[in-house]
């Protein structure tokens, strides 16, 4: 009950902000951060009171759905889940927050959408059937194409419907494997989209699910639809375009959310129900088995060099996401126990951190109304406080032990290398290349002599300020003290390990 | 066996359909084409005699030579210019149409030859009671009652269609 | 206690830079920063002091679960033991002189409490590195001092200068770290576990490794012991630290030259039990050949700050050696008299610069200006201009001469530190350290009678000659003579308080007080090193073994004194440490050679710079192809830059970094040849192909559509003809199929 | 099941019975009535659109225990089928004659034939649904026909329109020949008219080898060009974006739904009654043909839609890619695949009905079909705006749209069958759609209007209409008794 | 006078009308050829119910005579819309009407 209210509360409060009047804009922006604030609360709760003991799901909701399917309104938490689902609770008022004084324009529908994308991305990592996740993982697609299209952007139009045809295509994909899942669960009546069933199912000796060609198949076809969130090499260019375009608030749900979409149901979906699909593209024997790991590497390295050769801030920002999350993909191909937490870490931590990067970003973006890496210079001596914010992410995002960024890094790669000694060696090339792109962009933004045209440049804000700091507590936080999230989900890495193994 | 004329007047009813329909759909004229078409309806109508349909062939004489005709030869009247009374045919059209007509022939030849059902019914030439009298009880207490009021209908729909549409534009 | 201690010897600092930080927010800061840190310090040097007693035999890590999963657990905790006392020891009491040098040093800087903060941050950092049982620990204080060594590096950051060194310090040692992550890795996959200390830790496991192992071990070994090369700008990757002196000199002093950059030194110390013969003599040549590099280079320098940054570099290089040679106590022995004298001889030249400075100062406003005005004018001995121009005048050593008599304080602890650092025999502790070292390669290499450890031997002891002479001619040009720049002598004068005392204290420690605990052989006892084996060649008779240090000696045409200490032996086996003084014959050979070429380093450098009887300029003309290998820094930062451009077709700027100004090294390297051709590559790839191959099949997608539209041509026959055509082929591909 | 005489069957019949009374009624009234901006007769045929609605539904309840009727002597029968069918029928009459009414091109003049052929084409297409006999089936897909030329050559001042009702008769007038050519076939094989028969005798003549599987195979392509006609598939669907173009938007609105569904119903019962015996299939793997031209017809419909700038001709090609879509559903005729259609239909009854409503807004508003008369339109008419965005998005099936659902059906059904290929296609040509819907939609959103923009107000009826379209867009997926009523709808295999 | 006689004749008819209504570039000529395409199918069901039905069934010819009225009606209506063709365009040559194409 409590987790159905969480999820759907945003939604309430789209239809609240749609029956307040067009011109009350400061009571809909109170409104709609209310109805984020709320969420938010009980994502803590529920992360306060989740049994960490156990793996098992918990807050489980099941009702009947479209009985003809036998679908059913499953919701409940694991310990991933509840990780995620937090990240987003916290995410969304960050965003109500940061949206307060740049959106400009129709501010009722752009509340309204952000909260109905917000019950999307919870439904989707609370939704434990395999139909409700689809329509939830689709869900955030319209809201996302419209905030893209709308508020963003000089080419706003380009990168929405590219963002979206993308999606819809590695989505469609995602159905056909879905529907043969769902097709194959059983016979005519006793079919299910249950996941725990199937993932039971699934591991099954004999049964049609377990079927090691057929996981192969059904494996791709979820792996296009997630690599296209993610994204994966190389699917991913529709992400820089996206990101420069959206709005900042939007950037940080694309990069802090939406990204963790693919990689979330790389874990529940491709890993936990297909482990023999997944041995074939990590088994490391021949080129399919280091296929997944080979994606990862490429995306490290890919991403970082891509970083490198930007000078717009916010696509530097947007490619350093596809190298971050490479090492995601990295540590899930090891499927051990490092590779598998430091994924699941470098997910979260991506979250905060990317989050952070996006809100600094437009901060500046604000102020001096270009992203041009080059055409800044010195700011450090007129914002000194941005500047500190802004290094704390960077170095938190290029991997500095102590900041959040390097647990998860450290972790994936730590598991890859047992696995996969030359990817993992040659994916720390990305590690190095990583530094690089983000001290010399420090460098051309705040170091050197101040660049006149930025003499007046006001420093950050409270409010900005505000967005900021719990992300930055939280890199903190999880720097220093990693089994906070860990002890969180421990138990579901083990457990999907033992599904791993158990082929 | 008895030497009739029968197969002959046959034939030449079979000659007389075909040969018509292939000027109707060649000749340049159309007027004389129309001439053609009434030469096929009628021959298609000694066929109905033949199968002793002896209502169908009246009906076909009637609505058909009385009554299509007749409004084809005034859609000629009424739509020819100069121009339209010759009918222009572009030679890559011709040949398009003539193939896919030829394909359609050669399918329906081989369906009709290669199909055991249809084979060596030949016209035993019993002469069956006219068929007026059947035709009107299955039309108005038979099994075609239903088809008959819906065919009413149909006509009331057609006529008032085709005078809404062929009505002459009031234009304000 | 030991617990307490510890933490309360991190928390200090850690508490101190976290006020600044959480102040920092609201764009304000602590009015007394300063008091706050060196406060913090000196806490941790009291507590530091008290450890001392706490040291037991075999400590046990204090650990705590610091990431556990389901299989493995990364844990965190403090290892106790005599070095880890020392380097608390060492680096407490040096932050702390530092700290209390940068109150005179920094005042009025704008930034001033920022300064302090930092210094907290990196001495927290340092301390963790240094206290921490387990790789992970150690790793993560390394990138954490390697950030707080940017920060500080670039604290000036107006700078171009700096801004650019800071990066390539971080780079430069993130490539070498890295070499260490990739170590870890191979360890970690083996013994799952990263800590060092215990039943289950890595000394442990790995003691248990056989034969098979012992190239993988290797391997590991030396990919950790890049990480090392990296923060201890060992060569290759030594170029960021010359270019770190960018930073005030107070942090140049602390970090660059006491603590982190010997961080390097103390991790391949940690390292010492799983180090096998190939990693060992790689460590070791690493180590000479930047003992050897380093110094020529320094040679020529004419910054103040820059001979001293090649001189850590180099000496730092002997500490490698050492380690690498076997030398374990040695090693670290040369790291602790190191610290006190080169951050003595930073702080010094900190000293030097501040009074040049505050002149300075007087003419412009701006603080931070290092304009090119004037000095050019004053007769310089340089030989290429270009370069000349890049030294501030403040730091140029042209500029001065004659300080003795302005700055008597500053001059004599700096003299002190320098006649330790040149081996001085008997009363300065760089002799006794830098003796022990080059006594333990000689012994190795007796011992084993290997060419290599000779070969090393022969390096390093040339090498501390040329220390020595560099180090006296840095002397001979600041503080004696007549002063080269009368208007910046006449404005120069002594420092304040706060800086002289640091230096007097850090004199003091420059006295070989210290050596106690490392004479101590019960203080500080190597750990064994179960891989490392003689060679099968080495197992010679001890008389051949003296035969040998005989010949040797009376190679170098010295004969005296080893008779007195052939009764002395070392036969304790590869694995004991011969570090400690005075102990066989190899010591006495050493030393007598040390001092031999300090003496014969001194006296050249009088002759050069003092009496002037020889020309620095003639040598240099002769010896040109020589002098401009050392001047160009053996062309290290250019084949950076060099290699990795030639790759490029952009040959016009690559003879423009030729004949131009020395453009930093291998970060602009990289950033600009990747960012021209290789990312750009990509970023067109990317739009290009990646993307253009979505589009293309849009395009298509498209085109077709268009197709399809045409053939609804509007003209009804036709479509009647697709039709019944449709129907017909319907029809046959039935059939057909 | 003993097949009702014409007296007994009139009772079942009522709603026919009545449709034919209102015709007339309508006609008659519009001679009484010489006020021609009177809507009277609008609302008498809207009065008679709910008793109609009502008696189906009386109908249906009173006879449904009795399981399938057959009327008329074997004509007609009256099953759950037919009235699923005419429910939906008489949705699509009624959103067409209020948009009619609403339509500012159609002739005010001539309102009465307008909505007495309106009511006249509905009888038709409830004979498609229902008729079981091949006489009855080819008069009402006549009936349906005929009225349907007169009403895209409704716009007689308008060459357009008129050019679509040329085309538009003689397409059908080809492919009706045609298919009566094919039933003649039929005929001649099995000897009698009723399908239920013509099933057994075929099966029995298959067997026997008395008939060749090429015959079959010819009459039933034959018949396909008549019903593929109807349901714009591929090959046969090349009149239908001028028709649509060219007829007054409320008629391409219905002829996109209400034509297109009869002509599902009649596939329906033609194929899955006639021929979906399994020894008939076997004899004649038909469903191989059917499954190409699904794919076919929404290949090709999604990519001659991309390129169009005119929204009710873009529709057309929508709607020719849905028709390739609910074909899908067809290609192996199990009751899950007609299930699926039937769902399909439900929801597209909505999302298209909805679109073209919007359609004829902003043609009235700015007399423009075109894509550039809906710039602007989320900041002229959000809610008009809004709503359309819904329609076009469920149109392309994301979810939690009912297009989504619909579509996830019809691939499940396929997918099935193991028919991997033609699910993919069909998931391609839905991410190829969202590219021409989403063009108006960036239109309406993402584009300024350029001038300023005026607040264009709708009236409440508007809206009221439009809600009726957009919450059961919205909501259908998310309701069982949707997908129970298409399941149970599904007409048996008569017993052999 | 086979059954096949018929079915010939027939087929010939409906491939003549197919024929003309593909070829001839007028639109009463299209007419003509559907008149033809029409006759063929309801001499196959007069044949069909001489042939393949009992002789008291004749079923047959009762669709035809409904084919035969169904023709009426189509052509009626076809000939209106030919006039209203005419009206507008001028020209009853059905390339010539192609404004909606695309």
């Amino acid at each position: 009950m409590l987790l159905s209210l969480m999820i759907f509360i945003p939604l309430l409060g789209m239809i609240a902000v749609l029956l307040l009047p067009r011109e009350s804009e400061e009571l809909i922006k109170r409104v709609a951060l209310l109805f984020t604030l709320v969420p938010l609360a009980l994502a803590v709760a529920l992360f306060i009171s989740y049994d960490r003991s156990t793996a098992g799901t918990q807050y489980v909701v099941n009702v009947p759905w479209i009985q003809a399917f036998n679908i059913q309104y499953h919701i409940g938490i694991d310990g991933l889940s509840v990780t995620l689902l937090l990240l987003t609770a916290l995410l969304g008022p960050i965003c109500v927050i940061a949206s307060w004084r740049n959106i400009e324009k129709g501010i009722k529908a752009y509340m309204a959408l952000f909260l109905l994308l917000e019950t999307g991305m919870l439904g989707f990592f609370a939704a434990l059937d395999l139909f409700l996740f689809y329509v939830f993982f689709e869900l955030t697609l319209l809201p996302m194409y419209f905030l893209i299209g709308i508020w963003g952007g000089p080419r706003r139009e380009y990168a929405a419907i590219k963002f979206f045809l993308y999606t819809l295509f590695g989505s469609v994909l995602m159905l056909v494997a879905m529907i043969a899942v769902y097709l194959n669960s059983g016979a005519p009546g006793a079919r299910t989209f249950d996941i725990p069933t199937l993932i039971t199912l699934a591991s099954t000796e004999g049964h049609a699910l377990n079927n090691v060609n057929f996981q192969i198949w059904v494996f791709l076809g979820f792996f296009i639809g997630f690599a296209v969130k993610v994204p994966i090499f190389p699917f991913h260019t529709w992400l820089p375009d996206a990101h420069v375009e959206a709005p900042t608030a939007i950037s940080v749900i694309l990069a802090g959310i939406l990204l963790k979409m693919g990689t979330y149901g790389l874990v529940r979906i491709n890993m936990a129900m297909f482990p023999k699909g997944l041995d074939f593209f990590c088994n490391g024997i021949g080129f399919w088995g280091n296929s997944l790991a080979l994606l990862g590497f490429i995306n490290i390295v890919y991403g970082s060099f891509c970083a490198l050769a930007q000078t717009d801030f916010k696509k530097l920002v947007a490619y350093s996401s596809i190298g971050h999350m490479g090492f995601v993909i990295l540590g899930l191909s090891a499927r051990n126990d490092s590779g598998i937490t430091g994924a699941i870490l470098q997910m979260f931590n991506h979250g905060v951190i990317s989050a952070m990067l996006f809100l600094l970003v437009g901060v500046l973006y604000d102020r001096a109304h270009h992203r041009e890496i080059n055409g800044f210079g010195g700011l450090g001596t007129k914002m000194p406080v941005y500047t500190g914010i802004t290094t704390l992410a960077f170095m938190a995002s290029l991997g500095l032990p102590g900041l959040s960024g390097f647990v998860g890094e450290a972790l994936s790669l730590l598991g890859a290398y047992d696995k996969f000694k030359m990817l993992t060696i040659l994916s720390t090339i990305g590690i190095v290349v990583g530094a690089a792109y983000f001290l010399w962009t420090l460098q051309r933004v705040f170091l050197g002599t101040l660049n006149p045209k930025y003499e007046e440049l006001p420093e950050i804000n409270g409010r900005e300020i505000l967005t900021l700091v719990p992300l930055g507590i939280l890199t903190i936080v999880l720097g220093v003290w990693p089994n906070f999230a860990i002890d969180m989900f421990r138990e579901s890495v083990t457990n999907l390990i033992d599904v791993l193994h158990a082929i | 066996m008895e030497f009739t004329l029968k197969p002959f007047i046959f034939y030449g009813f079979a000659l007389m359909t075909i040969a018509s329909a292939l000027v109707v759909v060649t000749v340049r004229n159309i007027v004389h084409a129309a001439f053609s078409l009434m030469v096929t309806l009628f021959g298609v109508a000694g066929l109905y005699v033949f199968l002793q349909a002896d209502f169908l062939a009246a009906t076909q004489v009637i609505v058909y030579v009385g009554g299509i005709l007749v409004l084809i030869l005034f859609g000629v009247m009424m739509t020819s210019g100069r121009l339209e009374m010759r009918i222009h045919i572009e030679r890559g059209q011709l040949l398009l149409g003539g193939v896919v007509a030829l394909a359609l022939l050669m399918l329906l030849l081989t369906v009709i030859a290669n199909t055991p059902a249809w084979k060596n019914l030949t016209d035993d030439g019993t002469e069956l009671p006219p068929t007026t009298e059947r035709i009107g009880e299955l039309i108005l207490n038979g099994p075609f009652l239903l088809p008959f009021e819906v065919v009413s209908v149909l006509l009331l729909v057609a006529l008032i269609g085709a005078a809404l549409i062929s009505r002459k534009e009031v234009r304000d | 206690m030991v617990v307490p201690l510890i933490s309360l010897i991190l928390l200090c600092p850690l508490a101190a830079f976290a006020i600044f930080g959480l102040l920092g927010l609201g764009n304000r800061s602590f009015p007394r920063q300063d008091y706050l840190s060196t406060a913090a310090m000196l806490i941790g040097l009291v507590c530091s002091l008290l450890l001392l007693r706490e040291v037991v035999p075999d400590p046990v890590p204090h650990t705590v679960k610091w990431i556990s999963l389901g299989g493995v657990t990364f844990s965190m905790g403090f290892h106790l033991d005599s070095v880890t006392v020392i380097m608390l020891i060492v680096v407490t009491l040096v932050s702390s002189l530092v700290h209390i040098f940068s109150m005179g040093y920094m005042h009025g800087d704008p930034r001033y409490p920022r300064f302090f903060a930092y210094l907290s941050l990196f001495s927290f950092s340092m301390l963790f590195l240094v206290v921490s049982d387990n790789l992970l620990g150690i790793y993560i204080g390394w990138e954490l001092v390697g950030l707080c060594s940017y920060l500080l590096i670039g604290f000036w950051f107006e700078k171009d200068s700096a801004a650019n060194a800071c990066k390539k310090a971080f780079l430069t040692t993130r490539v070498g770290d890295v070499g260490m992550f990739i170590g870890m890795m191979m360890l970690f996959t083996k013994f799952k576990t990263l800590s060092l200390y215990g039943e289950g830790g890595i000394f442990a496991l790995a003691a248990s490794l056989n034969t098979e192992d012992m190239v993988w071990l290797s391997i590991a070994g030396v990919l950790i012991f890049c990480g090392a090369i990296g923060k201890s700008a060992q060569v290759p990757l030594h170029t960021w630290l010359p270019d770190a002196m960018e930073g005030p000199t107070p942090v140049s002093a602390l970090i660059h030259a006491a603590t982190m950059v010997a961080a390097g030194v103390y991790l391949t110390a940690r390292m010492f039990p799983i180090l096998t013969e190939t990693s060992s003599l790689v460590i070791a040549y690493i180590g000479g050949i930047t003992a050897l590099i380093a110094a020529t280079i320094a040679i020529v320098r004419f910054d103040i700050k820059r001979v001293l940054a090649y001189s850590t570099i180099s000496q730092l290089g002997y500490m490698m050696l050492g380690i690498g040679a076997g030398s374990y106590v040695a090693g670290l022995f040369h790291l602790t008299t190191h610290a006190f004298f080169k951050a003595l001889l930073f702080l010094g030249s900190g000293s030097v610069i501040h009074a040049f400075h505050a002149m300075h100062a007087h003419g412009h406003d701006d603080e931070h200006d290092h304009a090119h005005d004037d000095h050019d004018a004053h007769g310089n001995q340089d030989l290429v201009h270009a370069h000349g121009s890049e030294i501030p005048p403040d730091q140029d050593m042209r500029n001065m001469g004659g300080l003795r008599h302005k700055m008597p304080i500053t001059f004599v602890t700096m003299l002190i530190a320098t006649l330790s650092i040149s081996g001085v025999p008997f009363v300065f502790s760089g002799f006794w350290s830098k003796d022990a070292i080059l006594g333990g390669v000689l012994g190795r290499a007796m011992e084993w009678n290997s060419v290599h450890h000779y070969l090393l031997f022969g390096i390093a002891l040339f090498a501390a000659g040329i220390t020595a002479f560099y180090m006296f001619r840095l002397i001979f040009m600041t503080f004696f003579g007549e002063p080269r720049n009368q208007e910046m002598h006449d404005m120069a004068h002594e420092s304040p308080m706060s800086m002289t005392v640091p230096l007097l204290i850090l004199a003091v420690l420059s006295l070989p007080i210290v050596n106690v605990l490392w004479f101590n052989e019960n203080y500080v006892k190597p750990p064994e090193q179960p891989h490392l084996h003689a060679p099968q060649h080495a197992h010679i008779s001890p008389d051949i073994k003296t035969d040998k240090a005989k010949m040797t000696l009376s190679l170098f045409g010295i004969s005296e004194a080893v008779a007195a200490e052939e009764g002395g032996n070392d036969t304790h086996g590869a694995h004991v440490d011969e570090g400690h003084h005075g102990h066989g014959p190899a010591h006495t050979i050493a030393m007598v050679l040390s001092i031999f070429v300090a003496g014969l380093g001194i006296l050249l450098s009088w002759m050069f710079y003092h009496r002037r009887s020889l020309s620095a300029e003639s040598v240099a003309t002769t010896f040109r192809p020589l002098y401009n290998l050392f001047w160009h820094k053996y062309y290290f930062d250019e084949f950076y830059d060099g290699v990795l451009v030639a790759l490029t077709v952009w040959k016009a700027r690559l003879f423009a970094q030729f004949d131009g100004t020395i453009v930093d090294g291998i970060v602009n390297g990289v950033g600009t040849v990747t960012r021209d051709i290789l990312a750009v590559f990509i970023g067109i790839f990317d739009n290009r192909v990646v993307d253009g191959l979505v589009n293309r099949v849009a395009e298509v997608t498209w085109a077709i559509g268009g197709r399809v539209r045409r053939i609804q041509t509007g003209a009804i026959q036709t479509y009647l003809f697709v039709v019944l055509a449709g129907i017909v082929l319907l029809i046959l591909i039935f059939r057909v199929l | 099941m003993q097949p009702l005489s014409n007296i007994e069957s009139l009772l079942y019949f009522s709603p026919e019975i009545l449709l034919v009374i209102f015709a007339a009624a309508v006609v008659i009234l519009d001679l009484i009535v010489k006020d021609t901006e009177s809507s009277a007769v609008a609302h008498l045929s809207l009065a008679g659109c709910i008793c109609v609605f009502a008696t189906v539904l009386v109908t249906h309840f009173s006879f449904s225990h009795e399981g399938p009727v057959s009327l008329f002597l074997g004509m007609v029968q009256l099953d759950v089928f037919s009235s699923f069918f005419k429910v939906l029928l008489l949705l699509a009459t009624t959103a067409t004659i209020l948009f009619s009414l609403r339509s500012e091109e159609l002739d005010a003049r001539l309102k009465g034939e307008y909505y007495a052929l309106l009511l006249a084409i509905t009888l038709g297409m409830f004979l498609m649904a229902s008729s079981t006999n091949l006489l009855m089936i080819f008069i009402s897909l006549e009936t349906v026909s005929l009225t349907s030329y007169i009403l895209a050559g409704f716009l007689t001042h308008n060459p357009r329109s008129s050019e679509a009702a040329f085309k538009y008769i003689t397409y059908g007038a080809v492919a009706s020949g045609t298919m009566l050519f094919g039933l003649s076939l039929l005929f001649g094989m099995a000897g009698s008219g009723d399908l239920g028969q013509i099933s057994v005798r075929l099966t029995e003549l298959l067997a026997a080898g008395e008939v060749a599987p090429l015959a079959v195979l010819i009459a039933i392509t034959f018949i396909l060009a008549g019903v593929g006609y109807k349901i714009a598939s591929v090959p046969f669907h090349m009149w239908s974006p001028d028709v649509y173009e060219g007829a007054p938007i409320p008629i391409t609105a219905f002829l996109s739904v209400a034509s297109k569904s009869a002509g599902f119903a009649l596939f329906i019962r033609f194929f899955y009654s006639g021929f979906g015996s399994s020894e008939l299939m076997q004899a004649v793997d038909w469903t191989f043909m059917l499954a190409i031209v699904s794919a076919l017809t929404m290949t090709v419909g999604n990519l001659a839609a991309l390129p169009q700038q005119n929204v009710k001709r873009l529709l057309a090609y929508s709607s020719i890619a849905h028709g390739g879509y609910l074909l899908m559903g067809g290609v192996l005729l199990t009751p899950e695949g007609i299930g699926a259609i039937l769902f399909y239909l439900i929801v597209y009854l909505f999302m298209n009905l909805g679109a073209f409503h919007v359609v004829v807004l902003i043609a009235n508003e700015e007399g423009s079909e075109m894509i550039e008369g809906y710039r602007g339109l989320a900041s002229r008419a959000p809610l008009v705006a809004w709503a359309m965005a819904i329609f076009l998005f469920s149109l392309t099936g994301i979810p939690p749209f009912a297009g989504f659902f619909g579509k996830w059906l019809l691939f499940a059904a396929v997918l099935e069958q193991g028919y991997y290929w033609l699910a993919l296609v069909g998931l391609l040509n839905s991410v190829v759609s969202l590219y021409y819907y989403a063009r108006i939609v960036k239109a309406m959103f993402l584009e300024d209007a350029g001038e300023e923009t005026t607040q264009t107000s709708f009236s409440t009826g508007t809206f009221a209409l439009l809600s009726v379209f957009v919450i059961p867009t919205i909501l259908i997926g998310f309701l069982n008794i949707f997908y129970t009523f298409s399941n149970i709808s599904v007409p048996v295999i008569p017993m052999q | 006078m086979t059954l096949q006689h018929y079915l010939v004749i027939s087929a010939i008819l409906f491939t003549l009308g197919i024929f003309a209504v593909l070829t001839r570039r007028n639109a009463i000529s299209i007419l003509m050829g559907i008149e033809l395409i029409l006759n063929s199918c309801n001499l196959n069901f007069a044949a069909f119910s001489r042939f393949m039905t009992p002789p008291e069934d004749i079923s047959g010819q009762v669709i035809a005579i409904f084919g035969i009225v169904l023709a009426a009606a189509e052509a009626a209506v076809f000939l209106a819309i030919i006039l209203a063709i005419y009206r507008e365009f001028g020209s009853i040559r059905p390339n010539e009407v192609d404004t909606l194409k695309g």
